[in-house]
C-alpha cells in the first residue's frame, strides 16, 4: 500500500544514559495502548522491563538520558552504529537535562564536594545532548516527555508518515484551551513564549509560569523576554537567569541566557548575587 | 565505574555474575564469589552514573528545589516532592489548610498505586511465574496484565488531576498546592478507584498464591509510624529495636558511608547495629496497626502476616497489602473532599535546616538542606531508600548464597535476582550522594 | 415561575417603540426565558483572576460589581464601587471560541487494503445564547461570517455554530486603556448584529430587540417603558466611554500608508520585542488562521483530521519543502499587522481589526499595535481570478474518492498517476488548476493537474517527503481522496491570436502539459508556441515522449536545456534562459507563461521583459505552504492573495513590488 | 572567404553585432572570417593561448571543462546568436573551457590578436564593441550563478 512504515514490525530498542527513567517509563505508563504497542513493534531490548536482551540491530532506538560519563562516549557511537532510526526521549537526551547544570560549575569542585573519594567514581566534566555526539532522527522534548507525543510518534512509524511535533510557543496551547495567561493576568513570570509546547501548557494550567521543560522552540527570543522582565518586571538578572536554569538549560538560546545572567553557582557553597527573600504563595 | 567485572578463574570457586540487572529502575549489577561454599564477596554493584542533585539545588529556592529533586526518579517523584515540602514548611512553620494536607497524602496514594502496580505484575511477578516481562506474561496472563495496567493507570491519573501528569506533577507547592483540584474532578475518577479496589484485593490473593522460595531471616526494620494513620508523610521515625525519632532527626540515628565499587552510598546505624531494611515489609511490620481495615483483612488473609517478617521473596505480599490501602484510603479521603479554602498559604523564608523524611514506596527517604538568609539553599543531602537497603541486600545475598549452591548455576543466578528484585531497588535513586562538607561543617 | 410572571407584565410594556425598561430583579427571567427556550446560556463570570465567557445558568454567576483594569500585557481584577453587572470590558478569550472553536475534528478516513473512505464530520453543535457580547465583539462576529462563510467558498461547521447563536449584546459603559473600537468605526454603541440589546443602568437595563427573535423573547420579559431620564443617562454613559476612548488610532489612508512602509526599519526594532508567541493572534476574535493535523491508530487503518487554530506568528506556519516564506520574527509581525489592518480590505471589504484591544493586553510583553501603526485606509476592490468550474468537495472536510488507473515513472523519484473517478467536476476542470490530495493519515497535498481525461485526472507528483512519496507508491487499484479542481487556470484565452512561449523547470512542467494539450487540440488559434524547459540534468526531464511530439509533430518550438551535461546529453547546458538570452525575436505579441522555482521566475521575466514582453503579459504561478486549497485557512497568504483561491496563476503585474520581496 | 556584404548582413542577423553603425560594422567584417566545424570537431582546449572570439551563426558548441577523475562535463553549450571565445578579448589570453562542436556549426570567427590590435587603434570601434562583449560576459555570469542555485535539486529526502 501507500504507505511505507519504518519495517513491518520494527525491531525496537529502549536504552538509558544519565537520566531518572521516566521517559521510558512513559511507554510502560501508555496502559490503554502498551499492549497493542508490543503487537506493532518488536521490543528486543528495554532493561527496564524485560529481561530479554538484544545487542542490536534496531529498527528504532529510543534514548533517554545525557552524556555523561566517559563510558558513554563510545556507547552512543555504537549504538547509532546498529540503529536505523535513533529517537531521544526527553530533557536529558534533548538538551543534556537538569545534570547538565553542573556545565556552568568546576566538576572537581562538584565531585569534591560530594566525595570522600572522587577517584572512585568516573563523570564527564560536562553533561551534554545525545545530538552533540550522534546524529538524531527524531526527538520527543520535555521533563517528562508527553504520553500523546509518544502515541503519535509510534503511530507515525507505523503509519510512514512524518511525526507531527509542533514548534510553536507553550502559548498557543493555553489559548487553544482557553487558559488565562498567567503572566498578563497575575504577573507570575512564565517561560511559555519561548518554550516548545507539547506539554499541554500543564503549568498555566495548574497556575505556575512555565519552567521551560520541553525546551527552547524554534528561534525564541529569549532577549526579549529578558529584557521584559528586567524592564517591566523589574527582576534581578540572577532571578532571571535561574528560570533559564532549568531542565533544558543546556539548549541554545537558554543556555547563553544562563551564562550571560547567572543563576547557577559555580561549585558548592560559593555565594551569589543578593536577591530578596522569595516570598511563596500569594502575597 | 567498571560495567563488566570479568569473573575471575579460579578452580574451586564459583561466581554468580549479572552485569546488568535487568526489571529494576536504573543500573545495577550483582556479583557473588563463594569459594569452598564460603561467600567471600556479595557486591550489589551500582553503575548508574551519578547526577549530584546534592550540588544542583545550591544556590536554588525551596520551590525550585520541590521541583528539582523530583527528577532524581521517574517512579517516585512525589516522593522527593514530599519529603522537600515537608521539610521546608517544618523549618519555615507554615500550617497548611487540612484539605492540602489530605490533598498530599492522595498525591502519594497515587504514587504508591502506580509504583507498587508497576513492580508487582510488570517487574517481580514474571519471577514467580516464569517469564522474561510482564508484557511476555501477557500472552498467558492477558486479562490479569490488562487489570494490573488498568490499575497502574488509576494511580497515574490520580497523580495527573491533582500535578498536571503522572511523572514529574507540578502542583506540589510550600505552602499547599499551585491550584487544588474541583470537586467533581476528583468525584469523576472515584469509579476507577473502585474498580482498582477490587482488583487489588484479588491481588493480594494471586501473589499469595505464588510459590515462595524458602528463605529465613528476620532483619532489623526502620519507617515512620503515625498513630492516627498509615504513615506517609507524618509520623516518627521507629524501628524494630526501640529507635524513635522526629521525621527531621533521621541523622541522629543513620549516617551514610561511601563504599568502593559503588555509585552509591550506602547507609549503616550509628549504634553500630548494623543494616536494616526498609520498605512495604517493614512499614507492615511497624505500622500494621494503621493499615485500612480493608487492607488488614487482606493481609490477615493471605497467611502472610508473619512470614512478611522473614522471607524477603513475600515482600511481594506487602506491596500488593498497601495497594490495598492506597485505593481504599484515596477514595476515603476524594468523600471527604472540599477545595481548600486556602490552597498556597503565604509563608516567609526564614534560615536554618530543613530536614524531613516521608515513606516513599520503596521506604523512608531523608532530605536536608541547609538553607541561607537570603532564602537559598546552602547545602543538601537526600538518603534514599535503597542506598539504605542495599546494606541488607548484600547481607541477604549471603543468606541466599548458601540456599542456591546446588542449583544448576544459571537457575542460581536467576534466584538471586529475584531475591534483588524483592526490595523493588530504585537504582537511580540510589545514585546520590553525601556532601561530607556538611559533616565537617 | 417565570412565564405566568412575564405574561403578567405583557399588558404593561409600553405602546411606544422606544426602548423599554427591565428592572435588575428581573434580569434572571431573560436568563430563564433563554434556559427554556433550550439555549445554553454563554456569558461573563469570574474564573482564576479574570472574568472569562462561561456556561452560567444564574444571575448570581455574574461578575457584580466586578471591573478590569487592562494596560499593555496587563490584566487585573478590581472591585468596582457599585454593583454593576457588565462593569468590565472584554474578557481574555473572544467568543470565537464557540462560534470557531479551537479543535474541530474535520474528516474521519478508513484504508482498508486498496480502498479508502473520507467522511465529513457533522458539526451538531450546541444551541448558544451570548449574554453580554460588546459591539466590537458583535462587529468581530460579522467580520469573521464575511470570511468563513462570505465568498464563494464556506466552511460548513463555522456556518451551523453561528446560525445556533441567539445573541444578547451589553452596551459599554466602560472602557479599558486599550479600547479603540472608536478608531476602528466598531463601537462603544452597539448598532446592529443583535437580538436583543441591554445597557445597564444602576437600577436596571434599557432593552432594545435588534431581531424578530429578539423581539418574541423581548415580549416575554417583565418591562415597562424607560423614562426620559433612563434614556438619557443611558446615552450620555455611552457617549461619554467614547469621548474617553477618544481616537487613538486615526483610520484614513491606513491601508495604502501601511502597505507603502514595508520596509520601514520599525519593523525590525518591534521584532526584537515580539516573542513571536501567537498569542496576539489567537485572542484575536477575527484570526481564522488554521492547521490541520492527523491523528492515526497504530494499524495506520483509521485516521481523523483534526482543524487546530494556528497562528501567523509560528515559524511552521508559512513553511514549504524549501523552507519558511517568513523566516524572520519581523516578517511575521509585518505579515500580521498589515493583513490586520491592511490587505484584509482587499480580500474581504473589511478591515481585520475591531479595536478590541485583546492583542495589546494578551501580548505578554505589552506591545501595543496603536503604537505600531500609523494611520487610515479606504477599501480597494478584491481582484480574485474567478473559477471556471464548481469544484467538488469545496469545503476543506470532504473528499471525493479517486482510483488509481495507472502509475507511470517520469523520472527516478517522480511518478505520475491517471486517477480515475473522482467525479466529472475535474474533467471540466481547466488548465492550471490543482487538486487537494489525501491518503488517510496523511496530510492533505495541493498537486497540480497535470492532464485532464474524460473521466478524471494525471497528476505528476515528486517524491520529496513521507506524504508525496507515500503517493508516489500508490499502485493500481488503490483508492485516494480528492477536492477540486481549485485555484485559477492560464488565460489561455489571452493567447488566442498571439505569439505564446511557456518556460519552465523540473517539476513545473506538470501544471503547463494540460496548457500544451489544449493548444495542440486547437493549434491555430495560437500564433508561434515556444516551449523553453530546462531541468537538472537529462534524467530529470518529464514527459520525453510527448516533448518530442510536441516538436516534431504538433508544430511547437521545444528547447530543452539541462543544468549539467553529462557524457549522455548531446542537447544544450544552461539555464532556461540562457535559451533566448541570445534571441532577437520580438515579444511584443507574446503571452508568457512560467512555472518554476521564484528565483528562476524572477530571472526569466527579467530576461521576458527584455524581449518586449510586458509584465502584464507574463503569467506566473507560485508556490506557497497550502492547506485547505480554498483561502480559509490562511498558510498561503501573500499580501492581498490567497495563493491558493486567488492564484496559484498571477501575472507579475498583478503581483507587484510583493513579488521577490523577502518575507511576503 | 565570403564578400564584405554578406559578411555584414549575418554579423548584423546576431544579437552581439547587431545595429552597429555601418562604418564600424564594415571594420568588424574586414577582421572577420567565416568559420565552419564538423560534429566534434575541437575548436580550442582549456589552458591553451585562446586565439579566437567567434559568434556562432548555425549549430551548437559545447563548453567542456575537465574535473580530474571525473573526466569531461559539460557546462554550458553556445546557441546561435551568442559568443565564444572571450578570453581572446581578456588577459592572459588563455581559454577558460575546451570548446567542441555538437552539431555542424558555423560561426564568424575573429583573430583574437589581430581583433585586440584593432581595438586598441580603433576607438569608435572599442567603443562600440566593449559594451556587448561585457553584456556577453555579465550573462554568462548570472547564468552561472543561477546554475549555482541548482533550482532543481530534490532536497534531501529523510525519513522525517
Amino acid at each position: 500500500m501507500a504507505h511505507a512504515p519504518v519495517a513491518a514490525r520494527p525491531r525496537v530498542g529502549v536504552v538509558k544514559f544519565a537520566s531518572c527513567d521516566g521517559c521510558q517509563l512513559t511507554l510502560l505508563d501508555l496502559e490503554d495502548e502498551l499492549l497493542s504497542v508490543v503487537e506493532h513493534f518488536d521490543i528486543v531490548d528495554f532493561p527496564e522491563a524485560t529481561s530479554a536482551r538484544s545487542a542490536g540491530p534496531y529498527d528504532v532506538l529510543f534514548v533517554e538520558g545525557s552524556v555523561s560519563e566517559p563510558a558513554h562516549l563510545e556507547r552512543i557511537v555504537e549504538l547509532r552504529r546498529k540503529t536505523r532510526l535513533l529517537v531521544t526521549i526527553g530533557a536529558c537526551a534533548t538538551a543534556g537535562g537538569i545534570q547538565a547544570l553542573r556545565n556552568w560549575a568546576d566538576h572537581d569542585a562538584f565531585r569534591a564536594g560530594v566525595y570522600s573519594n572522587p577517584e572512585w567514581i568516573a563523570s564527564l566534566a560536562r553533561s551534554t545532548p545525545i545530538a552533540e555526539h550522534v546524529t538524531v532522527d527524531a526527538e520527543l522534548r520535555g521533563c517528562p516527555i508527553d504520553p500523546g507525543q509518544l502515541v503519535e510518534l509510534l503511530t507515525a512509524l507505523t503509519t510512514g508518515r512524518r511525526p507531527q511535533l509542533p514548534d510553536e510557543a507553550v502559548c498557543m496551547e493555553c489559548k487553544r484551551r482557553g487558559v488565562v495567561c498567567v503572566m498578563v493576568s497575575k504577573g507570575i513570570p512564565c517561560l511559555g513564549q519561548v518554550t516548545q509546547t507539547g506539554c499541554g501548557a500543564i503549568c498555566p494550567r495548574f497556575g505556575r509560569g512555565c519552567y521551560g521543560c520541553f525546551g527552547p522552540r524554534e528561534q525564541a527570543n529569549t532577549a526579549g523576554l529578558t529584557s521584559h522582565f528586567q524592564v517591566a518586571g523589574d527582576r534581578p538578572r540572577e532571578e532571571i537567569g535561574r528560570l533559564f536554569a532549568g531542565f533544558t538549560a543546556y539548549s541554545e538560546p537558554f543556555r547563553s541566557m544562563v551564562t550571560e545572567l547567572g543563576g547557577v553557582r559555580a561549585g558548592h557553597g560559593t555565594t551569589t548575587t543578593t536577591a530578596p527573600a522569595p516570598r511563596g504563595g500569594k502575597a | 565505574m567498571s560495567r563488566a567485572t570479568t569473573s575471575d578463574k579460579v578452580v574451586d570457586e564459583r561466581v554468580y555474575e549479572v552485569h546488568e540487572l535487568t526489571r529494576v529502575e536504573g543500573e545495577g549489577s550483582l556479583r557473588l564469589r563463594v569459594k569452598d561454599g564460603e561467600v567471600i564477596e556479595a557486591r550489589l554493584g551500582i553503575f548508574e552514573t551519578p547526577r549530584y542533585f546534592e550540588q544542583l539545588v545550591v544556590g536554588r529556592t525551596p520551590d525550585e528545589v520541590i521541583d528539582m529533586v523530583a527528577r532524581i526518579c521517574g517512579i517516585c517523584p512525589v516522593a522527593y516532592q514530599m519529603s522537600a515540602v515537608h521539610g521546608f514548611e517544618d523549618l519555615f512553620g507554615v500550617r497548611i489548610d487540612p484539605q492540602s494536607r489530605a490533598l498530599r497524602r492522595l498525591l502519594y496514594c497515587g504514587e504508591w498505586i502506580e509504583s507498587h502496580a508497576l513492580h508487582i505484575y510488570l517487574l517481580h511477578a514474571p519471577d514467580f511465574l516464569g517469564y522474561e516481562s510482564g508484557i511476555a506474561m501477557a500472552a498467558d496472563h492477558r486479562p490479569l496484565v490488562e487489570q494490573a495496567l488498568k490499575m497502574k493507570k488509576a494511580g497515574n491519573h490520580l497523580i495527573k488531576i491533582l500535578g498536571g501528569r503522572p511523572i514529574h506533577p507540578v502542583s506540589v507547592r510550600v505552602g499547599g498546592w499551585s491550584r487544588a483540584p474541583r470537586v467533581s474532578e476528583l468525584k469523576e475518577h472515584r469509579a476507577a478507584l473502585e474498580d482498582g479496589l477490587a482488583f487489588a484485593l484479588e491481588t493480594v490473593k494471586v501473589v499469595a498464591g505464588f510459590t515462595m522460595p524458602a528463605f529465613a531471616r528476620e532483619p532489623r526494620v526502620v519507617s515512620l509510624r503515625h498513630p492516627a494513620e498509615y504513615p506517609f508523610s507524618d509520623g516518627r521515625i521507629v524501628s524494630s529495636d526501640g529507635v524513635d525519632l522526629r521525621p527531621s532527626a533521621w541523622r541522629d540515628a543513620f549516617e551514610e558511608f561511601q563504599v568502593e565499587g559503588s555509585n552509591a552510598l550506602h547507609a549503616r546505624s550509628l549504634d553500630g547495629k548494623g543494616v536494616y531494611l526498609l520498605g512495604p515489609a517493614a512499614r507492615v511490620v511497624l505500622a500494621g496497626e494503621q493499615l485500612h481495615p480493608l487492607a488488614k483483612e487482606a493481609l490477615a488473609a493471605s497467611g502472610y502476616a508473619e512470614l512478611i517478617r522473614t522471607n524477603i521473596y513475600a515482600s511481594i505480599v506487602a506491596r500488593a497489602v498497601e495497594l490495598v490501602h492506597a485505593f481504599a484510603e484515596a477514595i476515603d479521603i476524594i468523600d471527604a473532599y472540599q477545595v481548600p479554602a486556602e490552597p498556597l498559604v503565604a509563608w516567609h523564608s526564614r534560615p536554618g535546616v530543613a530536614a524531613w523524611a516521608t515513606e516513599a514506596p520503596r521506604g523512608l527517604l531523608f532530605h536536608r538542606y541547609e538553607v541561607d538568609e537570603s532564602g537559598r539553599i546552602r547545602a543538601a543531602q537526600i538518603v534514599p531508600p535503597t542506598s539504605q537497603n542495599q546494606a541488607a541486600i548484600e547481607a541477604d545475598l549471603v543468606v541466599a548464597a548458601k540456599q542456591i549452591l546446588d542449583l544448576p548455576h544459571a537457575e542460581a543466578t536467576r534466584r538471586l535476582e529475584q531475591m534483588i528484585r524483592s526490595y523493588d531497588p530504585c537504582i537511580s535513586c540510589a545514585t546520590h550522594f553525601l556532601d561530607l562538607r556538611i559533616e565537617e561543617a | 415561575m417565570v412565564i405566568p410572571v412575564s405574561r403578567s407584565f405583557r399588558g404593561n410594556r409600553p405602546e411606544t417603540e422606544g426602548p423599554a425598561f427591565l428592572a435588575r430583579a428581573d434580569l434572571q427571567v431573560l436568563f430563564d426565558i433563554l434556559r427554556e427556550d433550550g439555549r445554553r446560556l454563554i456569558g461573563p463570570t469570574v474564573a482564576d483572576g479574570s472574568i472569562i465567557y462561561d456556561d452560567i445558568t444564574s444571575v448570581d454567576e455574574l461578575p457584580s460589581g466586578i471591573g478590569d483594569e487592562q494596560a499593555p500585557g496587563s490584566y487585573r481584577l478590581r472591585r468596582r464601587d457599585d454593583e454593576r453587572l457588565f462593569g468590565y470590558v472584554v474578557g481574555p478569550t473572544a467568543w470565537k471560541k464557540w462560534t470557531f472553536p479551537a479543535l474541530v475534528p474535520l474528516t474521519r478516513a478508513t484504508r482498508d487494503g486498496h480502498l479508502v473512505t473520507f467522511a465529513p464530520e457533522q458539526a451538531a453543535p450546541p444551541t448558544l445564547a451570548f449574554l453580554g457580547a460588546r459591539a466590537c465583539e458583535i462587529a468581530a462576529l460579522g467580520i469573521t461570517d464575511r470570511v468563513l462563510i462570505g465568498a464563494e467558498f464556506i466552511d460548513p461547521d463555522y456556518m451551523v455554530r453561528r446560525a445556533n447563536v441567539f445573541i444578547v449584546a451589553v452596551q459599554c459603559t466602560t472602557s479599558a486603556s486599550t479600547c479603540f473600537c472608536t478608531s476602528m468605526g466598531t463601537g462603544p454603541e452597539v448598532s446592529e448584529g443583535f437580538d436583543l440589546s441591554l445597557t445597564e443602568l444602576d437600577a436596571g437595563f434599557l432593552v432594545e430587540a435588534g431581531t424578530p427573535a429578539g423581539r418574541a423573547v423581548l415580549e416575554r420579559l417583565p418591562l415597562r417603558a424607560a423614562s426620559a431620564a433612563e434614556q438619557y443617562g443611558a446615552a450620555a454613559t455611552v457617549a461619554a466611554v467614547r469621548a474617553k476612548i477618544g481616537d487613538p488610532v486615526p483610520a484614513d489612508g491606513l491601508h495604502d500608508r501601511l502597505l507603502a512602509q514595508l520596509d520601514h526599519p520599525r519593523w525590525a526594532q518591534v521584532a526584537e520585542r515580539c516573542i513571536t508567541c501567537g498569542n496576539c493572534t489567537l485572542a484575536c476574535p477575527t484570526c481564522f488562521c488554521t492547521s490541520v493535523t492527523q491523528a492515526t491508530d497504530l494499524t495506520g487503518a483509521k485516521a481523523v483530521a483534526n482543524r487546530t487554530w494556528d497562528s501567523c506568528f509560528s515559524p511552521g506556519f508559512a513553511k514549504v519543502a524549501g523552507g519558511s516564506f517568513r523566516a524572520r520574527p519581523r516578517d511575521r509581525y509585518r505579515q500580521w499587522l498589515t493583513h490586520k489592518f491592511a490587505t484584509w480590505w482587499d480580500q474581504f471589504g473589511t478591515s481585520g481589526c475591531v479595536g478590541c484591544g485583546r492583542c495589546i493586553t494578551w501580548c505578554p510583553v505589552g506591545i501595543d499595535v496603536r503604537e505600531e501603526l500609523n494611520a487610515i485606509a479606504p477599501p480597494v476592490a478584491r481582484s480574485p481570478e474567478s473559477h471556471l468550474v464548481e469544484p467538488v468537495a469545496a469545503t476543506p472536510n470532504e473528499f471525493v474518492i479517486a482510483r488509481v488507473a495507472a502509475t507511470k515513472a517520469e523520472t527516478s523519484d517522480t511518478t505520475t498517476l491517471t486517477l480515475i473517478g473522482g467525479d466529472p467536476a475535474f474533467s471540466r476542470g481547466s488548465p492550471g488548476q490543482f487538486a487537494m490530495v489525501a491518503l488517510p493519515g496523511f496530510p492533505p497535498l495541493p498537486i497540480s493537474i497535470s492532464r485532464f481525461l474524460a473521466d478524471g485526472i494525471e497528476l505528476t507528483i515528486r517524491g520529496a517527503g513521507p506524504a508525496t512519496k507515500a503517493l508516489c507508491g500508490l499502485q493500481v487499484g488503490d483508492q485516494v481522496g480528492l477536492r477540486g479542481p481549485l485555484g485559477n487556470n492560464w488565460p489561455l484565452d489571452r493567447a488566442f491570436g498571439r505569439d505564446l512561449i511557456i518556460v519552465t523547470g523540473g517539476i513545473g512542467l506538470a501544471p503547463l502539459r494540460p496548457v500544451l494539450h489544449a493548444i495542440i487540440a486547437d493549434r491555430r488559434r495560437f500564433g508561434d508556441v515556444k516551449l523553453f524547459y530546462g531541468a537538472r540534468t537529462s534524467a530529470d526531464l518529464l514527459y520525453r515522449d510527448e516533448l518530442e511530439q510536441w516538436g516534431k509533430r504538433d508544430g511547437i518550438d521545444v528547447r530543452l536545456t539541462v543544468d549539467r551535461g553529462g557524457p549522455d546529453w548531446s542537447g544544450r547546458v544552461g539555464i532556461v534562459t540562457h535559451l533566448f538570452d541570445q534571441a532577437t525575436w520580438d515579444g511584443s505579441n507574446m503571452i508568457a507563461l512560467v512555472c518554476g522555482p521564484e528565483r528562476m521566475i524572477q530571472a526569466t521575466s527579467t530576461t521576458l521583459a527584455g524581449r518586449g514582453v510586458s509584465e502584464s503579459r507574463i503569467h506566473v504561478t507560485l508556490e506557497r505552504h497550502m492547506e485547505c486549497g480554498i483561502g480559509l485557512c490562511g498558510h498561503c497568504q501573500m499580501g492581498k492573495y490567497f495563493v491558493c483561491r486567488d492564484g496559484p496563476v498571477f501575472s507579475i503585474a498583478q503581483l507587484g513590488d510583493t513579488f521577490g520581496r523577502e518575507g511576503i | 572567404m565570403q564578400d564584405q556584404a554578406s559578411l555584414v548582413a549575418v554579423l548584423n542577423s546576431t544579437w552581439f553585432a547587431s545595429g552597429l553603425e555601418p562604418g564600424i560594422q564594415t571594420h568588424l567584417a574586414e577582421l572577420s572570417r567565416t568559420f565552419t566545424a564538423e560534429p566534434g570537431q575541437e575548436l580550442f582546449r582549456e589552458g591553451d593561448e585562446s586565439l579566437v572570439f567567434g559568434v556562432v551563426i548555425k549549430g551548437r558548441v559545447a563548453l567542456r571543462t575537465r574535473v580530474p577523475e571525473r573526466g569531461d562535463f559539460t557546462i554550458l553549450t553556445v546557441e546561435p546568436g551568442d559568443v565564444y571565445g572571450w578570453s581572446a578579448l581578456v588577459p592572459p589570453y588563455r581559454s577558460t573551457s575546451t570548446a567542441v562542436a555538437i552539431e555542424a556549426v558555423e560561426a564568424i570567427t575573429f583573430e583574437g590578436p589581430a581583433l585586440r590590435a584593432a581595438l586598441r587603434e580603433d576607438a569608435a570601434l572599442a567603443q562600440a564593441l566593449y559594451p556587448r562583449v561585457l553584456v556577453a560576459v555579465a550573462r554568462r555570469l548570472n547564468a552561472t550563478r543561477v546554475q549555482l542555485l541548482d533550482l532543481f535539486a530534490a532536497e534531501q529526502v529523510r525519513t522525517w
